[in-house]
């Protein structure tokens, strides 16, 4: 099936003004795990000039294959053709060299590095062919990293570039990923789930560089699970289902239902969710909530049942208010009743035992514990609540709790005792849900929680949430994916400038709108 | 078959302690009937020497000889070894209860006095003078500087004791690095006593830098081999010691007697130089001590007499 | 995991064999096994503390164990015979030195966890300097000396004395080593623990309490030692500052032995009893057979390498392609 | 941390304050230089004694040693690694090759006998790095490991005793002046030349951690050794490195322990690996790996030397000095303690 999938779909729409042989040819690649067979010959070929995107739901193969294009993983079959050539075994640096460019889900950053030889080291130890035992040019470093900074239109000063990756959030570190890749000539520049993190803005942004980026003929490869983001930005598709690739084709001439069709192989319906009561008793009350620099005066109220969404850009103090709500970093001043009752939320326990649920925004590095078993990491919280006489957890108990959540969540996984790292990133951060569930909250603020979900699980997530809400918990979700909002809140609250600028009707409101309002510029009159 | 006699030492290896397996051994060949060896922990550390003598209780030998790390830390499993019908002896153990005889080459008070007396003498009976310890811990170190700092409060009044007992930790370079410190402290330092064998060593190489030979008088217990060169250089003006191979040879004599059962007697005669007339007193616990007159003062004249 | 379980069960067994057939029978009589087992709680004990601090994370690692023991046997055998007389009421006098022993180890404790949690110490540095502060404590009260107990009856026959053939000591230290392992596999306290030294980030947001689970990790390993301290004053009817001085490195061998991780989030009581178990029969075997200690230090760093080989060539790590956590 | 935006990297509503702080945590040596001046200036008001050249000569003297076990082990701490082995390593070199030399060639010159005992020690440090490498097991552990075989070895196979007919060029090497001041009190004090084998050590060290990708490197496999390697850093190279450039400094430090000592003692070195480590962190490099630098390693080095060579000048009487030290290092530690929750 392989070449039968491909050939009859490459004249369609290949803008390419390259020559005939294409930048990268595969064909029947098979890759096998530990009992999974995760990729089931797939073929396809990238030319330069052009942008790809590879879909599919998570453990569909779409890491898999990029580990296997840029050197991380050997194939267990197939061939690969960099410019024509056969390359046999792939290494990282081989990759590098032949110009493939890879920013993984963890951006591949080196924490305890600068901006500066973030971005530009790669591209000396490529030209030194990998010898450790040459000399660095500090010149150039910071020359390729000015550079590159620019062009994703990230701060040039040496204060930033000499500031520690680790040091920067996360969008930041994204962007910084990014200009690595732009530092080093890239022939194909591959972007695992680049926008996960990324505000309205950046996204722009970034869709801004890709467009440099093609023109200057090289090929970008985008693993994303937001359908709408691909459709924005133009060019070619891939689909993979269960290892296999099962579509190929110019992405604007198919609708975003189909998309996921090919992905899921079921029909998916958007529709809006609509609150069942109106006026139902207050839950949460905000008053003057504020934190130094971050946020003031931010003052709202959520009803019982109600979803409330929170955008805007990433120094507009969502996040933070997020967390503030969370207990992780608390509130300076202000007030925040529970079901009227005034609640100090110190720490993330305080959070907990005033009925407030959380899930984090950085699942791997503020959720999980990755090599820990799937049902501890979702009774983690409850530890106290599942105790027996003698103090001890009990293992029935714990066991109960965790597989009626991995039910109500469709969590699929062989065996709730596996670690988590075990699950593909929907799957963890469903499992994240439900720790926050089994607190039982009042009240759950959902921090990104569809950051990296393919669209079937994220139609799953968001059924879960609504039903949530129709059982009467109020639901915050503090998201930067537009269409996620509008598709679940009731209503939407934009933030600015640490301040509430305007809070729409879900039902008044389209993208564009709010858009113009996470953008605009003019200060939000104080007290909204 | 032979009756097992096994000597526990402080640390496995040490000069000194090499010196005295020559003894042990040679006792074990000369007397038939007899086999002996020296045993001794890897790391200075009175755990270790209990360890290892619990193994030898388990493995039930005739008779053990010990020099104790720590003798307090040895009560109890020498205790244990008696009441299993082990013949236990000691050396350098003069405060340990729970020993049948314990053998010292001498009094060690007697022995401290000496070292003071000779840097009297040295220092022409005044000046200000300090003393080392191998550490804190080692009963005879301290017993040595205590009774010599008794000695010279009361026989040398112009001789003025300045920061005692400093802890070379059994290492030359410590003695060295402390030395260096005392005399910038005390400028006019004019004599110093070493605790532990290697002391002389560090403290020598210390005032051979500071250009201080002759000027200031070191005593101190060493290894004749060991310390020659500062001898020879005048950089240490004497070492007192005994030797650890006649030592280790009476041991394992007295060991073989308790098992024989024979008796001791007030100037009794073990047939070695030093240990003819041996005093015998009643010890703190229901055993004996038995105490010879075994030193030998070593200078740079009579060094070539003693090659170890 | 469990391959450390089954490499050190072998061990054991391997090492009993071997020192049957070569030490002869003698080894495998009552007496020795006695003996052996009351020389295995002291370490075992302060092995667990380090195992305690190690699943902790961040680092994690207490050097002041052997000074907390040495520290709280010297308290007790100075303070205690003022209260009690050993003489007239033995019995008291050793429930009395026992608790003096933990108290001490309790207050030690705290100062470490606080040093740790609160003050935000690395704990190479904190325990590395409280263990020189608790060890010159121990020096100041004692000038240095040792100080004996003397025959104490019931002290003796905590260690000595074996009930229906095991010495209590032995006994209790298995009860705590339980007690211990049971607490980490199936509380909260130990579930926390050992999520904390998995991912101290998610830890936070999770809403554990950090400061106080560091604190009790700390403070728990101090105590353990503490017993370790009364143990050795029973033991050998005296106390003094520098016993053990080799038992620093000795324990943490035992800990990493067992299979311990540094990095945190790992470790398994059992396995630690086990490794303690093993270098005991090693080194009583050498003992037996005359073999110098120097000799056996060399089999036990070769016996750890052998141990890594064979944990490393795991099926598991062998199919994965990622790296495990290194320290 | 995580909370710190870019955007108000530059912006100046950023109090002075919290700038100076940041300054502070990204130069945690400033932290070590600090307590260096607080101790001297106390100890100078106590003991006068304390402010003259032959004292300064006195620390650099007792630093060499440390300072290059400091270096090697901060280069390992760098790469995410800690190493137990290297007064091991040290102290089978010296003794083995001091003993062997005096035996077969005893008219050897100095330098040479530095480059095998260096060499000695690498080929030990591959050993290390190729186990910590293929073991895939924590470094901590492997080097507990190879401490033991190696003292175990040394003292089975090679000697216990203490060795004193070292070898003349040996001797002479450790007497060689760089300057010589008379003092006062009549006394000499003497700055050995090879204090300079440390200066050189330093500067070697910090030209391959900040100026050859080799340098990178190791931080970048500190940070996060599974991105290092997709990202073409290889991992086993820098492994390998790290402890061979550790085993050379081991090697060179084992040999200057002779020819300062002008014995050579089996025993000795060993024990001290704490010592070395509470230098290396209390210079501001992270336990945890990835961090540190050659001049704060170089300070805390110092700083430890000072405080274990002045309590004599201080008066301290030898029963509290352990108790001193201990309280010094608790209070450095929490300096730095406050320094990261700052
Ligand atoms: N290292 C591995 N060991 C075992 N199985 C693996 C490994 N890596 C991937 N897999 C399996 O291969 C399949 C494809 O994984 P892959 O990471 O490619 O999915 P994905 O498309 O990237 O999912 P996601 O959208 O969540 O990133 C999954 O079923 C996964 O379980
Ligand atoms: N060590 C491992 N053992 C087994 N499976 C693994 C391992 N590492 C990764 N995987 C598999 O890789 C698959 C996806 O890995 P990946 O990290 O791409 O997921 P993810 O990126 O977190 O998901 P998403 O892309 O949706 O965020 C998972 O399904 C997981 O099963
Ligand atoms: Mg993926
Ligand atoms: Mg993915």
């Amino acid at each position: 099936m392989d070449s039968s999938a491909t050939s009859p779909l490459m004249p369609e729409g290949s803008a390419s003004t390259v020559g005939a042989t294409p930048f990268l040819e595969l064909s029947g690649i098979h890759k096998r795990f530990a009992g999974v067979h995760a990729l089931r010959g797939v073929s396809t070929t990238i030319e330069a000039g052009q942008i790809y995107h590879l879909m599919g739901e998570n453990g569909s193969g779409k890491s898999t294959l990029i580990k296997i294009i840029s050197g991380a993983q050997p194939a267990d079959e197939g061939s690969i053709l960099i410019d024509g050539k056969e390359v046999t075994s792939l290494t990282p640096l081989g990759a590098l060299s032949a110009g493939i460019e890879t920013v993984y889900q963890d951006l591949s950053l080196l924490p305890n590095l600068t901006v500066t030889e973030n971005i530009s080291l790669s591209q000396q130890l490529v030209e030194a062919k990998g010898r450790l035992s040459s000399q660095i040019d500090r010149a150039r470093l910071d020359a390729t990293a000015v550079k590159a900074l620019e062009a994703v239109g990230l701060p040039t000063d040496p204060a930033f570039r000499s500031l520690l990756v680790e040091e920067l959030p996360i969008a930041t570190r994204q962007l910084v990923a990014i200009a690595r890749v732009i530092a080093v000539k890239a022939k194909l520049v591959i972007m695992d789930e680049p926008t996960s993190a990324l505000t309205k803005r950046e996204v722009d942004n970034l869709i801004e560089v890709v467009g440099q980026l093609r023109e200057s003929g090289v090929a970008v490869l985008f693993v994303t699970h937001k359908l709408d983001e691909s459709k924005s930005i133009g060019g070619r598709f891939i689909v993979l289902r269960d290892g296999e690739l099962v579509k190929e084709g110019d992405i604007k001439d198919h609708e975003k239902d189909e998309l996921s069709f090919w992905m899921t192989g079921k029909r998916l319906d958007a529709s809006r969710y609509r609150r069942a009561d109106i006026g139902a008793p207050g839950l949460l009350e905000v008053k003057d909530l504020r934190r130094r620099r971050d946020f003031a005066d931010v003052s709202f109220s959520l009803a019982k049942g109600e979803i409330l969404g929170i955008a805007g850009l990433l120094d507009s103090g969502r996040n933070e208010l997020a967390r503030a709500l969370a207990g992780v970093t608390p509130a300076d001043g202000g007030e925040i009743r529970v079901d009227g009752k005034a609640v100090a939320l110190r720490q993330p326990v305080d959070a907990i035992d005033a009925g407030i649920g959380y899930v984090p925004e950085d699942r791997l590095s503020e959720g999980l514990f990755l090599e820990k078993p799937i049902s501890a990491n979702i009774v983690v919280q409850i530890l106290d609540r599942i105790k027996n006489r003698l103090g001890m957890i009990d293992a029935g108990e714990s066991r109960k709790l965790s597989e009626a959540i991995a039910e109500q969540l469709h969590i699929v996984a062989a065996d709730l005792k596996n670690p988590v790292q075990s699950l593909s990133g929907g799957n963890q951060q469903r499992v994240l849900i439900g720790r926050g569930l089994a607190t039982q909250p009042k009240l759950f603020v959902l921090h990104g929680p569809t950051v990296g979900v393919d669209v079937g699980s994220k139609d799953t997530i968001f059924r879960i949430i609504q039903k949530l809400a129709g059982e009467g918990m109020g639901v915050i979700i503090v998201s930067d994916d537009l269409p996620e909002l509008l598709q679940n809140c009731d209503r939407i609250m934009v933030m600015r400038k640490g301040r509430i600028a305007e809070t729409f009707d879900a039902e008044r409101v389209d993208e564009d709108m709010l858009y113009h309002a996470l953008a605009s510029e003019k200060a939000p009159e104080a007290g909204s | 078959d032979d009756v097992q006699i096994t000597t526990v030492v402080k640390l496995a290896g040490e000069t000194w302690f090499t010196r005295m397996d020559e003894g042990v051994v040679q006792y074990g060949k000369e007397t038939d009937g007899v086999t002996t060896n020296e045993i001794g922990p890897g790391k200075a550390d009175a755990a270790q020497q209990v360890r290892l003598i619990e193994d030898l209780i388990a493995k039930n030998v005739d008779a053990i000889a010990v020099v104790p790390f720590d003798p307090p830390m040895l009560e109890g499993v020498l205790k244990r070894a008696m009441d299993r019908g082990i013949k236990v002896m000691t050396h350098e153990a003069d405060n340990l209860k729970n020993t049948q005889v314990d053998m010292e080459a001498f009094d060690n008070a007697a022995f401290g006095a000496h070292f003071n007396d000779q840097l009297a003498d040295c220092m022409g009976k005044t000046g200000t003078w300090t003393s080392f310890v191998g550490s804190l811990g080692s009963l005879t170190h301290v017993q040595w500087a205590d009774a010599s700092a008794a000695n010279a409060a009361e026989k040398y009044p112009d001789m003025k004791l300045v920061s005692p007992k400093n802890e070379s930790f059994n290492d030359a370079n410590t003695a060295y690095n402390k030395t260096k410190e005392l005399l910038k402290k005390y400028p006019n330092l004019k004599g110093i006593q070493g605790g532990s064998a290697v002391d002389p060593i560090g403290i020598g190489r210390a005032l051979e830098e500071a250009g201080l030979v002759g000027k200031i008088c070191v005593y101190g217990i060493g290894m004749p081999n060991d310390t020659s060169r500062y001898l020879k250089s005048g950089a240490v003006t004497g070492i007192s010691l005994w030797d650890p191979k006649d030592a280790g040879f009476v041991m394992n004599k007295i060991a073989k007697m308790l098992i024989d059962g024979e008796e001791f007697t007030d100037g009794m005669d073990l047939g070695v130089p030093g240990y003819t007339n041996m005093k015998l007193k009643q010890g703190p616990g229901k055993g004996i001590i038995l105490t010879g007159q075994a030193w030998i003062d070593v200078n740079k004249d009579n060094l070539d007499k003693y090659d170890f | 995991m469990d391959r450390q379980l089954n490499f050190l069960v072998a061990l054991n067994a391997l090492v009993l064999v071997a020192a049957v057939a070569i030490a002869g029978q003698s080894f495998i009589n009552i007496y020795n096994l006695q003996s052996m087992a009351t020389q295995i709680p002291e370490l075992g004990l302060l092995a667990i503390g380090v195992t305690l601090a190690m699943i902790s994370g961040n680092g994690g690692i207490d050097l002041s164990g052997i000074a907390v023991a040495n520290l709280a046997g010297i308290v007790s055998a100075l303070l205690v015979p003022m209260m009690v007389s050993p003489d007239e009421l033995p019995m008291a006098y050793a429930f009395v030195f026992a608790g003096v022993c933990l108290v001490v180890g309790l207050a030690c404790g705290l100062v470490n966890g606080l040093l740790i949690s609160r003050a935000g110490l690395t704990p190479i540095i904190a325990t590395l300097g409280t263990s020189l502060a608790f060890t010159g404590i121990s020096v100041v009260l004692t000038n240095g000396s040792g100080v004996r107990l003397g025959y104490i009856e019931p002290l003796d026959n905590f260690i000595h004395t074996p009930i229906l053939g095991v010495p209590i000591c032995f006994a209790v230290f298995l009860a705590i080593a339980i007690a211990i392992g049971a607490t980490l596999r199936f509380a909260p306290f130990g579930m926390r623990l050992y999520m904390l030294g998995s991912n101290a980030k998610a830890a936070r947001f999770a809403g554990f309490n950090q400061k106080r689970l560091l604190m009790t990790a700390y403070t728990l390993s101090s105590v353990l030692a503490s017993v370790a301290g009364f143990i050795i004053a029973a033991r050998i009817s005296s106390v003094k500052w520098d016993y053990g001085t080799s038992y620093v490195l000795i324990a943490i061998l035992i800990a990493v032995m067992a299979g311990v991780r540094p990095s945190g989030g790992y470790g398994k009581i059992t396995c630690v009893v086990l490794s303690a178990a093993a270098l005991q029969m090693l080194s009583s075997m050498f003992n037996f057979l005359n073999i110098s200690n120097f000799f056996r230090d060399f089999a036990w760093g070769l016996l750890l390498l052998i141990f890594l080989a064979v944990s490393r060539f795991d099926f598991r790590t062998l199919l994965s392609p990622q790296t495990k956590p290194g320290g | 941390m995580s909370d710190f935006v870019w955007s108000s990297a530059t912006s100046e509503d950023q109090s002075s304050m919290k700038r100076i702080g940041r300054w502070l945590i990204r130069n945690p040596p400033v932290f070590t230089l600090i307590l260096i001046v607080l101790v001297s200036v106390t100890i100078g008001a106590i003991a006068p004694e304390f402010w003259q050249v032959s004292n300064i000569f006195d620390m650099a003297r007792a630093s060499v040693v440390t300072g290059l076990f400091g270096l090697g082990f901060l280069v390992i701490l760098a790469a995410g690694g800690i190493d137990l082995s290297f007064t091991a390593i040290a102290a089978l070199m010296m003794y083995w090759i001091t003993t062997a030399i005096a035996a077969s060639a005893p008219w050897m010159p100095m330098p040479v006998i530095l480059l095998i005992s260096a060499l000695g020690g690498t080929l030990i440090g591959i050993g290390n790095g190729l186990l910590v490498h293929y073991l895939r097991a924590p470094a901590l552990i492997v080097t507990i490991g190879t401490s033991y075989v190696i003292r175990g070895f040394l003292l089975t196979f090679i000697g216990t005793e203490l060795f004193v007919n070292i070898p003349l060029p040996i001797e002479e090497f450790g007497k060689y002046e760089l300057w010589r001041v008379q003092t006062d009190t009549g006394s000499i004090a003497i700055l050995p030349a090879y204090v300079l084998m440390l200066v050189a050590a330093a500067i070697v060290t910090w030209w391959i951690l900040n100026r050859t990708l080799m340098g990178r490197a190791i931080f970048a496999i500190g940070g996060n050794s599974s991105i290092a390697e997709r990202l073409g850093y290889d991992a086993r190279k820098v492994q390998v490195f790290v402890f061979a450039f550790s085993g050379f400094l081991a090697g060179i430090a084992g040999m200057l322990h002779v020819s300062a000592n002008r014995i050579a003692n089996p025993f000795d070195l060993m024990g001290t690996e704490l010592g070395v480590i509470a230098s290396v962190v209390l210079g501001g490099a992270r336990i945890t790996g990835g961090g540190g630098s050659v001049i704060g390693t170089i300070l805390g080095v110092v700083l430890v030397t000072l405080v274990n060579n002045v309590l004599i000048l201080a008066g301290i009487p030898s029963t509290w000095q352990t108790l001193v030290v201990g309280c010094f290092i608790v209070l450095a530690g929490a300096v730095f303690g406050t320094r990261k929750s700052a």
